[in-house]
């Protein structure tokens, strides 16, 4: 992907995902039961998003990490609800003849994966045997939404219709409007599948920083555009000095957080050693949580009273990056990785 | 001389501490409303009205007012002791307003007549009052204030609009800084008026928080008419009167409370997580809890100046500021060893006491009330250190 | 001790450690051999303070540790280079009838009680049998300075001459201008003390935290002063916000410091379990010693250039502050001891 | 036009980057004298004038000028690599005002005849230079020098001081910022001086700083004549030449080297106080590591701009504030691992990689040189955020 490849691909996001305007679709959409709006999902799907760093094989485009990245970061800043990560990582396990609907929008399959809080272990107690599916899986991402689920299990992936018997679903309001759903299989019927995810957690989780620096980076953006605009003392505010140091150790935060990613999907698809490349991920999300809960937190200090009241957009970035912090991995964990990984 | 009766007839200020602390702790046991205990967020008066009234009945609801006008006339000593109380027992703050400063500014600067309508009233519960200070573009610079009382007569016709106006979707009177002339500097021309919210031209809308909650309000002043009585204090003078309103406040506003309450939190957090043995949980709390173990000691120091009938200086800024940081960063603890329950809108498993994403939500605007922290450092370094420009 | 007591004894320490004036004497002193003169150490002594918090019983005059460690406060704001902390932990373990030319300041005695680096272990692998010494201590403070060395043992106190067969001594100068000796024996003749130190080393740790606050005290206030008059651009560099805000959070540091140690005095005094006075002495010593090193390094950042000359006196202050830190246990040793304590 | 035939007879700017950067390799194996590497402060003329000469006669003192000056003539993406070999090898930094800032200087607003004279002395080692800027009262704010030289006749007397001059007293020649006219602007009437520094009336006094070495020195100017051929630049226009000298040390300011090798460090105090089991040292030490890995990107980032011939902007500053600033909390995670150690004036039993009050002091003044890191914040706000004011 060279720079202008990658700008591309960011244009693009525009029609869906603008950076700037109003959030009217954004609020609409919050703490509904899917979260997400199934007509512009449709649309990304049309936009091949969910494939663009997927295999050819699997029916994606294979443009890379890189490129995957910087689509989430669009998408993070304008807060877009819509499954596009979970989605390219149930498509990663999915033969092609599932991933056809998948990909195309008409057929929502979710990743259930994790069965632990907080957890980077990647063996699974959730038992699949003679087609019945047993366990409990939890933080499954806007599973109200699923027609389907793809479920990690000791003896691989298998896939089980989320209406299917011995499928219970409950879920959990999130901050950002969304939801956790938690899964508890009883003998469920399941179809075992052959593929196995790969890396493609570790793509999510890269991803996730992606749109970690997304949220950071417009929440920045919309703090120092009111710091320019907000006048007391007769000034305005951004003239203050303290304000501007604060601002400048916010920007140093946001560009290593940028580059930081930067580096870990230009290794990634580099290829080199599985360690390095889950060293460098590991690297990218313990920055992009840190640095996006600090932006967001301080960006509403910044904006004073006005920024703790609900309509003001800031506070919107506030409760995504709050959400995305933790998900596939808090900063404390993502870093023991890291040193376990740098020991060897 | 107006006076009134107090419906508490002991004089609890001479009590010795012990038995003081030990009356206040059977009052409340007797009083207060069990399920009212550590609510999880500031309570409308429809919530909070029984201990309100309970407080009333046995006329507690003005500990620092003097005697004279049917307060218990506690030194700053015994009201620590009653707030100590109050806060080791979990008790709901109130719709306080009229209590801790309409009436101590009444008593000070009311004409009779204000102080014979209104004191009882606050007493009594009849009147909630609302404080309208703040303006959408008079936050931290509250002498850029712009609303308005224009002379008609004998009276006036108020408009503008207020913000941030705390609980004003409660209140039935409202204590309003206005400009009543423009020719001065920013801090002259400003006076303070007593209104009736059941006026014409007066609207509410309240604000929807960071936490979806109704706290703050919005107050817009149509030509409303108010008589020249409901004025208080001298015209144009009223800067000078409001900027002293917040005495012992001030001292409440560094109170430890906040984050002994969530480092609590924090812990039965790092339980719930199975964190207790590791070496970096640990750490971080123990860190945050000789931070938190300081304050007090600072806290304390402070305390006793206000015990010795000694004023408190700005350098009691401090309290607030590392209080309300300090409080912060325990939440932002919680956020970080919380995994993805940190990102749930509602308490994990339903127990209110674990409820990271709340609690971090709710330590935001402790450094932006009360003066932004900002304020506050720029006060330290004036007023505290000195120093210039 | 009222506050007036207290102040009583800070005024009197004025003579021999005045907070303001020159540094001339500390300089002097710097990296010779004793590392102090002994002259002042006499006048010291006339003036009792090493006796100060001792038992009456034991020649001091059991004024308790808030008068103690006002005394500290006072010597640290000078940086008074004379052993009054070690003098007074070695008159703690010392008869009535040794004390006597001790106290006087005739014959210096110094505790010799460490054995591992930042330890907070009170237990000790020195063996003194049939009045022969054997073993290594370290970290012993101004030791060129002692006649004699007063010496935890696992069989208990030992006094032994400094001059006498089988020590020896090897010393390394400090950042203060001071030195630390090691000290070997071997079958070194001493003779056995019946007493202990008892809490002495927990008094020594605090009245240690006691003179950090002195020097982050006066460092802070150099620094004010200078920002004050130290102009750049026009104006008097106090007046940037961004160093007023550092200076407002300096100021709350120094005042939790002050207020820290000011509790655990008092609570010393006033008795309590063993626990809860280590435990508040612990929790002095971290805040005293990582405030201690905050506020003078930001002291020499925030007077630039000149910061960095060592005529400058805000370095002296840097340089006590990095002795004072870990010595009687560093911030990090502290915490886990008060974590330990809390436990129970 | 003036040429100086390059010592150097090959193109090394046309070699492949890994051709390149092996012969660096093997450059410095053969040439760079062992007992120079990884020196714990700044050297002496004295003590590295072998490396310096070494590189003279392979005329590989200044690898930034352009071929036909005597240098190398290497591109923005190879002095990088130049660098990144010469910190990996621990080479000492040369006396090198000449080098960087005065033969770039003379190429761009030298006359003929100050390039003939002075270019060869610079690469030959025979003129050392100083470079005089701050003054005691113009420290961060340059323009507020009052060093002045006053005409006479064709000559100039030049009278006042500078301070925070590095290695003046090893230098012969100084270049001096004095003012040439006090009626302007403070950035105006400034003008540039090449000034021979055994003059009569010139005094160097060295500075001992906390490390209680003389890197520094003040040097004072007692009505020092000099004939006008040692101006350079237009008269009263010295600001926009002094400005614009720092191009390339920007992102040098900013490299990842000093992090990284006190990170080193920091892990062999680890080892030798058996940390490296203790959960808190590694995720102390964890979090360090990723500030650097991360400062590496970043570090990149910039780098490749050069490489792609782009000018670097004003936001190469973060590198510069992130990497001091990291530098400093790495000293200090070592004064906090190392106990009493930390008070030593001398490394741990001999050994120079451990010495963690060393480290810590030699961090200090990265903050400070180079536009302490306040500017460099104000820098940030105001040319790269735009912000007001």
């Amino acid at each position: 992907m060279t720079e202008s490849d990658l700008r591309l691909i960011r244009e693009s996001a525009g029609g869906i995902a603008p950076r700037t305007g109003d959030l009217k679709r954004i609020r609409a959409l919050r703490f509904t039961t899917h979260g997400f709006d199934p007509a512009i999902w449709r649309q990304i799907c049309d936009l091949g998003w969910p494939g663009l760093a997927l295999s050819e094989a699997q029916g994606g485009s294979a443009l890379g990490m890189a490129a995957f990245c910087a689509l989430a970061e669009e998408l993070g800043a304008a807060l877009v609800p819509e499954p596009l990560i979970s989605a390219a990582l149930a498509a990663s396990g999915l033969p092609e003849t599932h991933n056809a609907a998948h990909l195309a929008g008409t057929n929502l399959i979710l990743p259930a994966w994790q069965e632990q809080p907080d957890s980077l272990a990647r063996t699974w107690h959730c038992q699949c045997r003679d087609g019945r599916l047993n366990g409990r899986k939890c933080f499954v991402v806007q599973a109200a939404a699923a027609s389907s689920f793809i479920v990690t299990t000791a003896q691989g992936l298998a896939l089980v219709p989320a209406a299917g018997e011995g499928v219970q679903l409950s879920v959990e309001k999130t901050q950002d409007g969304g939801h956790f759903g938690t899964l508890d299989f009883t003998d469920a019927p399941a179809e075992p599948l052959s593929a196995d995810h790969g890396l493609a957690i570790e793509e999510a989780t890269l991803a996730t920083a992606a749109t970690l620096l997304g949220v950071a980076d417009r929440a920045f953006a919309i703090t120092l555009d009111y710091l320019k605009s907000r006048s007391q003392f007769g000034k305005p505010i951004g003239s203050f000095q303290a304000l501007q140091h604060r601002m400048a150790d916010l920007k140093i935060q946001l560009e290593l957080t940028r580059a930081s990613i930067a580096a870990a999907a230009h290794s990634y698809d580099q290829g080199g050693t599985e360690a390095l490349r889950l060293a460098a991920i590991s690297r990218a999300k313990a920055r992009a949580s840190d640095s996006a809960l600090l932006i967001t937190r301080q960006a509403i200090q910044l904006h004073g009273g006005i920024g703790y009241t609900d309509e003001a957009d800031i506070g919107l970035y506030l409760r995504k990056a709050m959400v995305l912090a933790n998900l596939y991995g808090s900063a404390a964990s993502h870093r023991a990785r890291f040193a376990a990984l740098s020991k060897i | 001389m107006f006076q009134i009766e107090p419906i508490e007839t002991r004089n609890l200020d001479e009590w010795p501490d012990d038995a003081f602390r030990s009356e206040v702790r059977q009052f409340l046991a007797s009083h207060y409303p069990p399920e009212l205990r550590f609510p999880p967020r500031r309570l409308h008066f429809s919530e909070n009205k029984p201990w309100y009234i309970a407080l009333a009945k046995a006329g507690w609801l003005t500990p620092g007012w003097p005697r004279q006008y049917g307060g218990l006339g506690l030194s700053a000593g015994k009201q620590l002791i009653l707030i100590e109380e109050y806060e080791r027992h979990g008790c709901a703050r109130l719709n306080d307003m009229g209590m801790t400063m309409i009436g101590p500014l009444l008593i000070k600067h009311g004409s009779i007549a204000q102080q014979e309508f209104f004191l009882p009233k606050i007493l009594s519960g009849a009147h909630i009052w609302a404080q309208g200070y703040s303006e959408p573009n008079a936050g931290s610079d509250l002498a850029a204030l712009r609303c308005e009382a224009i002379a008609d007569g004998a009276d006036w016709i108020i408009t503008g609009q207020k913000t941030w106006t705390t609980l004003a979707n409660d209140a039935n009177w409202i204590f309003l800084l206005v400009r009543t002339d423009k020719s001065g500097r920013k801090q002259e021309g400003i006076s303070c008026f007593l209104v009736d919210m059941s006026l014409p031209g007066i609207t509410v809308r309240p604000i929807i928080n960071l936490e979806l909650h109704d706290e703050f309000c919005e107050v817009f002043f149509d030509q409303v008419r108010v008589s020249d009585s409901c004025r208080v204090g001298e015209l144009n003078q009223g800067w000078a009167i409001a900027k002293n309103l917040l005495g012992f406040e001030r001292i409440y506003l560094g109170s430890p409370r906040q984050s002994e309450q969530a480092l609590d939190r924090l812990k039965l957090l790092g339980e719930r997580m199975n964190l207790t043995e590791d070496a970096f949980f640990i750490d971080r709390f123990t860190r945050l809890q000789l931070d938190l173990e300081d304050l007090k000691c600072l806290f304390s120091h402070f305390a006793d100046q206000l015990r010795r009938g000694e004023t408190l200086g700005a350098d009691v800024s401090m309290l607030k500021l590392f209080q309300s940081e300090l409080y912060q960063r325990i939440t932002e603890a919680m956020m970080e060893f919380a995994g993805e329950f940190a990102g749930l809108l509602e308490p994990m498993g339903g127990n209110r006491e674990l409820h990271p994403g709340g609690a971090f939500i709710a330590a935001r605007p402790t450094s932006i009330y009360g003066g932004t922290n900002e304020i506050q450092r720029n006060i330290l370094a004036k007023n505290v250190l000195d120093m210039p420009g």
